[in-house]
């Protein structure tokens, strides 16, 4: 029995505490069979599900996690989003995203909180402007909104910066997207979840896929902790251990997975309204709507599957903080997690069919799985409905690299990591 | 007419009573890759574990790997004409500037920016170490209780200088 | 209304030295040795603060860093600190936290009536509409409201230190157990680190009044002080345990003064060979109505503030426990006079504290709980319930819902605590090697049993590195028997809210609505609800909320699930992790040898990666936008003088060199003849372009390598990969000279002239050094390489010598080559006669392009094995409609190209991601005009068609043309004259 | 994390650069058609537990070894 949210509804429960709210989502038995099953009840796994139902009609389908919903990425990101990417296919995708997060709050019925406060990225020399400077054409010239700012700009919408001479690289200026922003994470997959079960989809915690049932070269199906499901087509959305999951299909991968750490601050009045990201460095950091400063940077720099970071990478992420916006130095670290990130050869995704029918993928989010979520799920649904890739995620294929078409949106090469 | 110019040659002097900073001058520094037993016979003798370094003929000798040592002796040193032939020579007495710090209260600077034990018993005279000081290679050496000379890179050295003055500010003057 | 007072004796602060400080601008008065948090106690200062949520009336519950209500903002700038957790010091400035006007009297209080809407998860349920973007409009108003302390922009002018440190043994935390355990391993000579967050060491010890416990933590004390190879750290606070035994602490030094390097706190990285956890234990409230309101606070704070601070309840007090502990309150208030009411959740207690009651005087009530409290802004009287009710006036409700082991420390390492039926509470789920846990962290909550755990594990500990030891002697005494009987829930509803979690508000219908909406498993409790979630991080609070849900679920505890500890374990501040490497330590910077030769011949500087490098010199202008175009006249006219030390430089040294060198360039290196140099590119094993760089052959068996400046130390570790894991078969040393040899280019039609003043007695002709030659000569003594090189394009040598003599040598060429008018010039000079010449440099090498990309295609040995041969031959990087490289000449007057300028054909509708870009940009003086470098899709198949640039950033389109990449000189005639 | 440098010893992870798989077989220089180069160079085994992997001492005496971790773990074993 749905009930959808709103000022009303809080209000009638208000008053008359004892009618409770239904379940957000169900907790059903596994079926013997759905015509999908997505493996992965992260963000990804969930906004697939739902846009199978909603916009392919496919509602006969399970979502199948190994804990509970929301328990990967989605809950250990830093929440930003955005659409400032130059390449082509990595705009027009991204973009894509960006619009379904505008309206996914409404669309969802569950208030995710997206915030389009506006992200600033920083450079530190002409040189590095410039190369902005083609990023934010690209952005202009495929309809997605870009401001280049000169440092006086910048230093009257984020005048907190170290602009001293003390400054080991002095700010030259940025690029302002304003319709980048954060979301709060976890809504993501509570609000996708709610909205996927509302429209049919059995959504299975604690079930851990244990192996693939193949059929003539078809996967046909899954062996489970919670027992055998066949699925006519079987989705893996388990970024951060895609490896692991493939390689139980005999897929190999190039990916390795990685760690990266995020950060927040104890809650304090509001201070910074934007974004912000630095160029001299890999660093990003925003507030939260609690009050807290959320920041991150480069990933740890070796392949591994604990979520426990080192401490010298904390130490190069807050010398950046201090560095860049100086009075951080006094805010208190409330804590700091991890995450595992499936990093790729040219630090672009897959969303695509595999060698072996009926057995499709999505993984490979290096640092941009949560922003991609929405096109994410609306572009896997596609290719696994229509067996084929969308427009907008056919650049995102697992053969590229043999084709040499690598999607390196930064410029910085294949297996940066390495260095 | 080509004379020499320090990378410190502008440095702010560090002034304290209980520590001493600055700038070792006036050495040779060669690198030999080649088998010891090819080496020794001309350099006297050679350390035998990476990590080590001993004094032989007025030299100090650093074993820097299974196969490379480094060569430290007088500004003149002409050991090289003899080595010629022996091993691989790379002269590298430009690349680096030799920074002493010496005093009581040496290692604990130290310890502020190198991730290595410091403690007496396990960093010894004779002893050094290749690793890292403000995210730049440089190499300790432990020349005796409180006296240690850091090899830092010669394009660096000021950074580094002015990192380690900073970090034992406490101590100045 | 005051419901506390100072003891006219007692304690452990120092009568002897009052302390004075202002509390929201009011000064009042304490004693060295108080915390904040007692001395605002004694003050009568109960109401200290407002919560998160409903700005309901708040008062200090704890005396440790489980606090989570008595929140301040400390000087200017430190918000959200606990009071507990502050050494009272003369001067010091403390204001309340998210009040207004104050907490007396907040006007946000309103907030309180409405808390029916603000059910957990309210603002997922609305703030949705009307539009599309309508959060846009809720959201200022919710960031206002939260946030707790203020934060102040101004720069932090405290010092933060850092040290590395190492040791045998590290013991966190002095209590009984820590203080054995850190003796015991101390007496084996091992090194020991023993680590008290508190500003005295003893632990549970400076909360009691027996003279002979006193005594035993003294001599304990004296010893390990007198033992060298002991580090004892008060005020050090254990943060995180990382892989590896890495254990990241907290010291805070009394005093700091940053204009004498004397830090205010100090992160130690410690490394330790095995870790003793003796972190003790946290009591737990229990959760009953109105169980926030101030003057309820936890039984043995309520002890600590009796005994270490003089600090007593006012008249009555009443406790509320359901296990032994509280007793030791209630006996030592009862012992100072306060009339002492007990409820107790048990039926049967224990007739040893039954008679021990009845000889104090103290009110018992058996199988009895709190059912509401009264007092809006201050504890006034308590309703008790259960088997007896009644109605107790008093001034302190004193709480103690058992004990929770400090399992954070152990938990970071990974391995999740598990729960203990008979202690009601999760233990360590088990240790790594080498770590151990003693005394109440393990739930063994004696002083005995706490003094035993610490002597064997110190013993164990030491045992490992074949060392032996004596235990440390306990003082007289004798355990008694923890009891408890688990209390999760009020024993009876009350008509108020009932906290779970104080500092997030989060109340038991809040995890009952979590619960109902199926928000079940730990994570999603805290998420949903935001309970644990607080500056606290749930000490007080996470037990009792897996609990409730687990009795929701009527699941086992145990299956309700853990949360997991993250570090920090208290908060830490940003400035302390970050230390000394901020502002202009924030990374090494690189200085040039001829840095301060450029800086005497009046250059500006700027940052090049680490580098700082000349970016135009005074003689020419004082703007770069008009300097470069003087230097780039100069040495197309005459003779300049540039700084190229920052070019990465490599020795390639051995039998194998040639072959070596032959294998990672793309062109042919085997046959370079001696004392000649050779332009090669290198590739990825992706077969795109990893670098550039001329090449020189020194001897049949040396090389001099050089690579572009950017890329020098990852072409380094890159050759050395391959010598020393793939070809080691190879018989090649290579060495890096970058800081060893500094250069600098003498270019211009007179740059020969200048070479001869300069070696006079040197052969510098075309026949003995002509383009891509190289020539050693020695001048005073001093071994220089002549390269006749040219990234200009003119005739020109880039001269070599070691690092020391280069200043020298660049006053020398500025002397001797005055009469042709050398100047020096700089980047961006440098940078713009490349363009002119059509070489490529960074902006054109981004790991994205290819050789045939850059129009080096035919560079590649079709024989010869490279590098990347096989995969330059993927599909795409060979399709013919790739972006390649082309020059691009602006075609319109008065306008300015731009880098970044997005390329169409003239008949391409503008807009997607055109054909191409322009990577570099300069004004060329030969041809006076706007040139540019530019990838465009089909390169120089185009060379000749007109072109759109469009800069949709500045609204600017103009017209351009494509043309060959080489500006100037294409048949070479200058370079080599 | 620490590391053990088969030259200095025991070091903290911050000197070392890591250098991914040490399992896969390079193609021999000049031999291995363009599928064996991609195999080698693009796909990764990316086991989760035991792993032989190449690291560089590279703020130190800039010797590449092999490593073997446990990727679930952290836990070090042999260095060589």
């Amino acid at each position: 029995m749905f009930k959808p949210y709103s000022a009303l509804a809080l209000a009638q429960h208000a008053l008359s505490p004892e009618r409770p709210w239904p379940r957000a989502w169900r907790a059903p038995e596994p079926k013997s069979s759905y015509d999908a099953i997505i493996i992965g009840g992260g963000g990804h796994g969930l906004a697939t599900a739902y846009y199978l139902a909603k916009n392919h009609g496919m509602r006969n389908v399970a979502v199948l996690e190994r804990a509970y919903i929301g328990s990967g990425n989605v809950g250990r990101n830093t929440t930003l989003i955005r659409s400032n990417y130059v390449i082509d296919g990595n705009t027009q995708f991204f973009e894509h995203s960006l619009k379904l997060w505008e309206g996914l709050s409404h669309e969802l019925n569950f208030n995710c909180m997206v915030s389009h406060r506006g992200q600033i990225v920083l450079a530190t020399s002409p040189v590095q402007l410039d190369t902005y400077a083609r990023r934010g054409n690209i952005m202009r010239l495929n309809g997605i909104d870009a401001e280049l700012l000169d440092r006086g700009q910048v230093m009257a919408l984020l005048p907190y910066l170290d602009y001293s001479k003390d400054a080991r690289w002095p700010i030259w200026g940025g690029i302002l997207q304003g319709r980048a922003g954060s979301v709060r994470h976890d809504a993501v997959a509570w609000g996708y979840a709610r909205a996927a079960d509302t429209l049919g989809v059995d959504i299975i915690e604690n079930c851990e896929v244990e192996g693939f049932i193949m059929d003539e070269g078809k996967a046909v199906g899954v062996e489970t902790s919670r027992g055998r499901i066949l699925g006519g087509k079987i989705g893996i959305a388990v970024a951060g251990h895609s490896s692991h999951v493939a390689k139980m299909a005999g897929l190999s991968l190039p990916i390795e997975s990685h760690i990266l750490q995020a950060f927040v601050t104890e809650p304090v009045k509001p201070m910074v309204h934007h974004v912000v990201s630095w160029g001299a460095e890999l660093f990003y950091l925003s507030q939260s709507d609690k009050g807290g400063m959320v920041f991150g940077g480069h990933i740890d720099g070796f392949n591994t599957y604990t979520q426990r970071g080192q401490f010298p990478r904390i130490q190069t992420v807050a010398e950046c903080a201090v560095s860049l916006l100086p009075f951080m130095s006094k805010l208190r670290l409330l804590r700091h997690w991890g995450g595992i990130m499936d990093m790729t050869p040219d630090g672009s995704p897959f969303i695509c069919r595999t060698d072996i029918r009926n057995l499709y993928f999505n993984g490979g989010w290096c640092y941009q799985g949560f922003k991609a979520t929405p096109a994410s799920g609306w572009t896997f649904a596609h290719t696994i409905a229509h067996d084929e890739e969308h427009e907008l995620n056919r650049c995102y294929a697992l053969d590229r690299f043999e084709k040499g078409r690598e999607l390196d949106d930064y410029g910085i090469g294949n297996w940066t990591y390495k260095q | 007419m080509l004379d020499r110019r320090s990378a410190l040659a502008s440095a702010k002097p560090y002034v304290s009573s209980v520590l001493q900073i600055g700038e070792a001058r006036g050495f040779s520094l060669l690198q030999v890759a080649g088998p010891a037993k090819a080496i020794s016979p001309i350099t006297g003798k050679l350390p035998t574990k990476v990590g080590t370094a001993l004094q032989a003929q007025g030299r100090t000798l650093m074993r820097t790997g299974e196969t490379q040592f480094w060569i430290i002796g007088s500004e003149n040193d002409a050991i090289a004409t003899k080595l010629d032939g022996v091993a691989i020579l790379t002269p590298l007495s430009h690349s680096r500037t030799r920074i002493f710090i010496e005093g009581a209260p040496a290692r604990d600077v130290l310890s502020k920016g190198l991730p290595l034990d410091f403690h007496p018993t396990v960093f010894k005279p004779g002893m050094f170490a290749m690793t890292g000081l403000h995210h730049t290679p440089v190499l300790v050496h432990c020349v005796n209780e409180n006296r240690f000379e850091i090899y830092a890179l010669r394009t660096f050295a000021l950074s580094v200088y002015d990192w380690l003055t900073d970090a034992a500010l406490e101590f100045a003057e | 209304m005051t419901a506390f007072r100072r003891l006219e004796k007692g304690g452990r602060i120092d009568r002897g030295k009052p302390v004075t400080f202002t509390f929201d601008g009011k000064p009042l008065s304490g004693f060295a040795g108080d915390t904040l948090a007692s001395a605002l106690l004694a003050n009568g200062k109960t109401l200290t603060s407002r919560s998160f949520k409903y700005h309901r009336p708040r008062g200090i519950v704890s005396a440790g860093v489980e606090e989570p209500n008595g929140l301040f903002t400390i000087g200017k700038n430190e918000p959200n600190i606990p009071a507990t957790t502050v050494d009272l010091t003369d001067g010091l400035a403390v204001q309340s936290q998210n009040a207004w006007p104050s907490p007396d009297f907040d006007l946000m209080a309103v907030n309180s009536l409405l808390s029916p809407l603000f059910q957990s998860g309210f603002y997922y349920k609305t703030f949705m509409g009307p539009f599309k973007k309508s959060w846009m409009f809720y959201e200022p108003f919710i960031r206002r409201a939260a946030g707790l302390g203020k934060g102040s922009y101004e720069k932090d002018s405290d010092r933060y230190d850092t040290a590395h440190e190492f040791c045998d043994v590290l013991v966190v935390g002095s209590g009984p157990a820590g203080l054995a355990a850190a003796l015991t391993a101390g007496r084996s000579g091992a090194r020991v680190v023993l680590v008290e967050q508190d500003s005295e060491f003893g632990g549970q010890l400076l909360s009691e009044r027996t003279a002979d416990l006193e005594a035993w933590r003294k001599v304990q004390l004296a010893e390990l002080a007198s033992l060298s190879n002991v580090k004892i750290r008060a005020r050090t606070t254990a943060q995180g345990l990382y892989d590896d035994n890495f254990v990241v602490l907290l010291q805070r030094h009394e005093e700091s003064d940053a204009a004498k390097g004397k830090p205010r706190q100090t992160l130690i990285s410690l490394r330790a060979k095995s870790i003793i956890f003796a972190t003790g234990a946290l009591e737990r409230p229990l959760v009953f109505s109105n169980n926030d309101r101030p003057g309820v606070m936890l039984a043995s704070a309520v002890r600590t503030y009796l005994n270490r601070f003089a600090v007593a309840p006012l008249k009555r007090a009443v406790i509320v426990t359901n296990n032994d502990t509280a007793y030791l309150t209630a006996f030592d208030l009862a012992e100072a006079g306060i009339a002492v009411t007990m409820a107790d959740h048990r039926k049967v207690i224990p007739s040893d504290l039954l008679s021990k009651a009845a000889m104090l005087g103290m009110a018992m009530f058996p199988g009895t709980g709190v059912a509401d409290v009264e007092g809006a802004k201050q504890v006034s009287r308590v309703q008790l319930a259960g088997a007896h009710s009644a109605s107790i006036e008093c001034d302190v409700l004193a709480m103690s819902g058992g004990w929770s082991p400090a399992v954070h420390l152990t938990s970071h390492g990974g391995i999740k605590p598990i729960y203990d039926e008979k202690l009601a509470a999760f233990v360590p789920g088990g240790f790594a090697a080498a770590h151990f846990g003693a005394g109440a962290v393990m739930g063994r909550f004696g002083t005995q049993a706490a003094i035993k755990d610490g002597n064997d594990m110190g013993a164990r500990a030491v045992a490992d590195f074949g060392k032996t030891t004596k235990p440390v002697a306990p003082p007289e005494g004798k355990d008694r028997a923890y009891h408890i009987l688990p209390v999760w829930l009020p024993a009876v509803a009350g008509k108020g809210k009932a906290f779970v979690d104080v500092q997030s508000d989060v109340t038991v219908k809040d995890i009952r609505t979590a619960h109902q909406e199926g928000y079940v498993s730990v994570e999603h409790l805290k998420r949903y609800t935001t309970l644990g979630m607080g500056t606290d991080q749930g000490k007080t609070s996470n037990i009792n909320a897996i609990a409730i849900m687990a009795g929701l679920r009527e699941v086992p505890i145990m299956q309700a699930g853990t949360t997991t500890f993250r570090p920090p374990y208290t908060g830490l501040a940003v400035g302390a992790i970050a230390g000394r490497t901020i502002g202009h330590h924030f990374r090494p910077y690189r200085l040039s040898p001829l840095h301060d030769a450029n800086k005497a011949s009046g250059a500006t500087f700027i940052e090049a990666g680490l580098w700082m490098r000349a970016w135009y010199y005074a003689w020419a202008g004082n703007s770069p936008e008009t300097a470069y175009i003087r230097e780039m006249e100069l040495v197309r006219k005459g003779v300049g003088l540039a700084d190229v030390s920052t070019l990465g430089k490599i020795d390639v040294q051995g039998p194998d060199a040639a072959e070596f060198l032959n294998r990672v360039y793309v062109n042919g290196f085997a046959k370079l003849p001696v004392g000649k140099a050779r332009y090669g590119v290198m590739l990825n094993d992706d077969g795109v372009v990893l670098d550039d760089g001329t090449t020189t052959r020194i001897s049949d068996t040396q090389f001099y390598l050089t690579t572009t400046t950017a890329q020098a130390g990852e072409v380094m570790s890159w050759l050395e990969y391959l010598l020393q894991v793939h070809w080691t078969d190879l018989k090649v040393h290579v060495t890096s000279l970058t800081d060893e040899w500094a250069g600098m280019a003498v270019s211009g039609p007179k740059s020969r002239e200048a070479l001869q003043l300069a070696f006079p007695a040197a052969d510098v002709s075309t026949g003995n050094l002509p383009y891509m030659g190289c020539l050693e000569v020695n001048f005073d003594g001093v071994p220089i390489r002549l390269l006749r090189l040219s990234f200009s394009g003119e005739l020109a040598y880039e001269v070599h010598c070691p690092a020391d003599h280069a200043h020298a040598l660049w006053e020398h060429f500025l002397n001797v080559a005055a009469p042709l008018g050398i100047k020096p010039y700089g980047l961006e000079a440098l940078a713009s006669l490349r363009i002119e010449k059509g070489h490529v440099a960074g902006l054109e090498l981004d790991h994205r392009n290819t050789l045939d990309d850059l129009g080096l295609g035919k560079m590649a040995g079709k024989e010869k094995a490279y590098i990347g041969k096989e995969l330059r031959l993927r599909e795409n990087l060979q399709a013919p409609e790739r972006w390649s490289l082309v020059g691009i000449e602006l075609m319109e007057e008065g306008k300015k190209l731009r880098g970044g300028s997005i390329l169409f054909s003239a008949s391409d509708e503008i807009k997607g991601h055109g054909r191409g870009y322009i990577t570099s940009v300069t004004w060329s003086t030969e041809l006076n005009k706007f040139i540019a470098l530019g990838l465009y899709q089909g390169g120089l198949k185009h060379e000749g068609e007109d072109i759109i640039c469009a800069f949709p950033l500045k609204n600017e389109q103009m017209k351009a043309r494509i043309v060959s990449p080489h500006f100037i000189d294409r048949e070479g005639a200058r370079l080599n004259a | 994390m620490r590391i053990p440098c088969p030259h200095c010893g025991e070091r903290d992870v911050s000197e070392f650069r890591y250098g991914g798989d040490a399992t896969k077989t390079r193609p021999k220089h000049g031999e291995g058609d363009l599928k064996a180069w991609h195999d080698y160079y693009f796909l990764f085994d990316n086991p989760k537990g035991p792993h032989t992997e190449y690291w560089q001492h590279v703020l130190g005496c800039r010797h590449w070894f092999k490593l073997s971790r446990n990727t679930a773990t952290n836990e070090i074993g042999e260095a060589s």
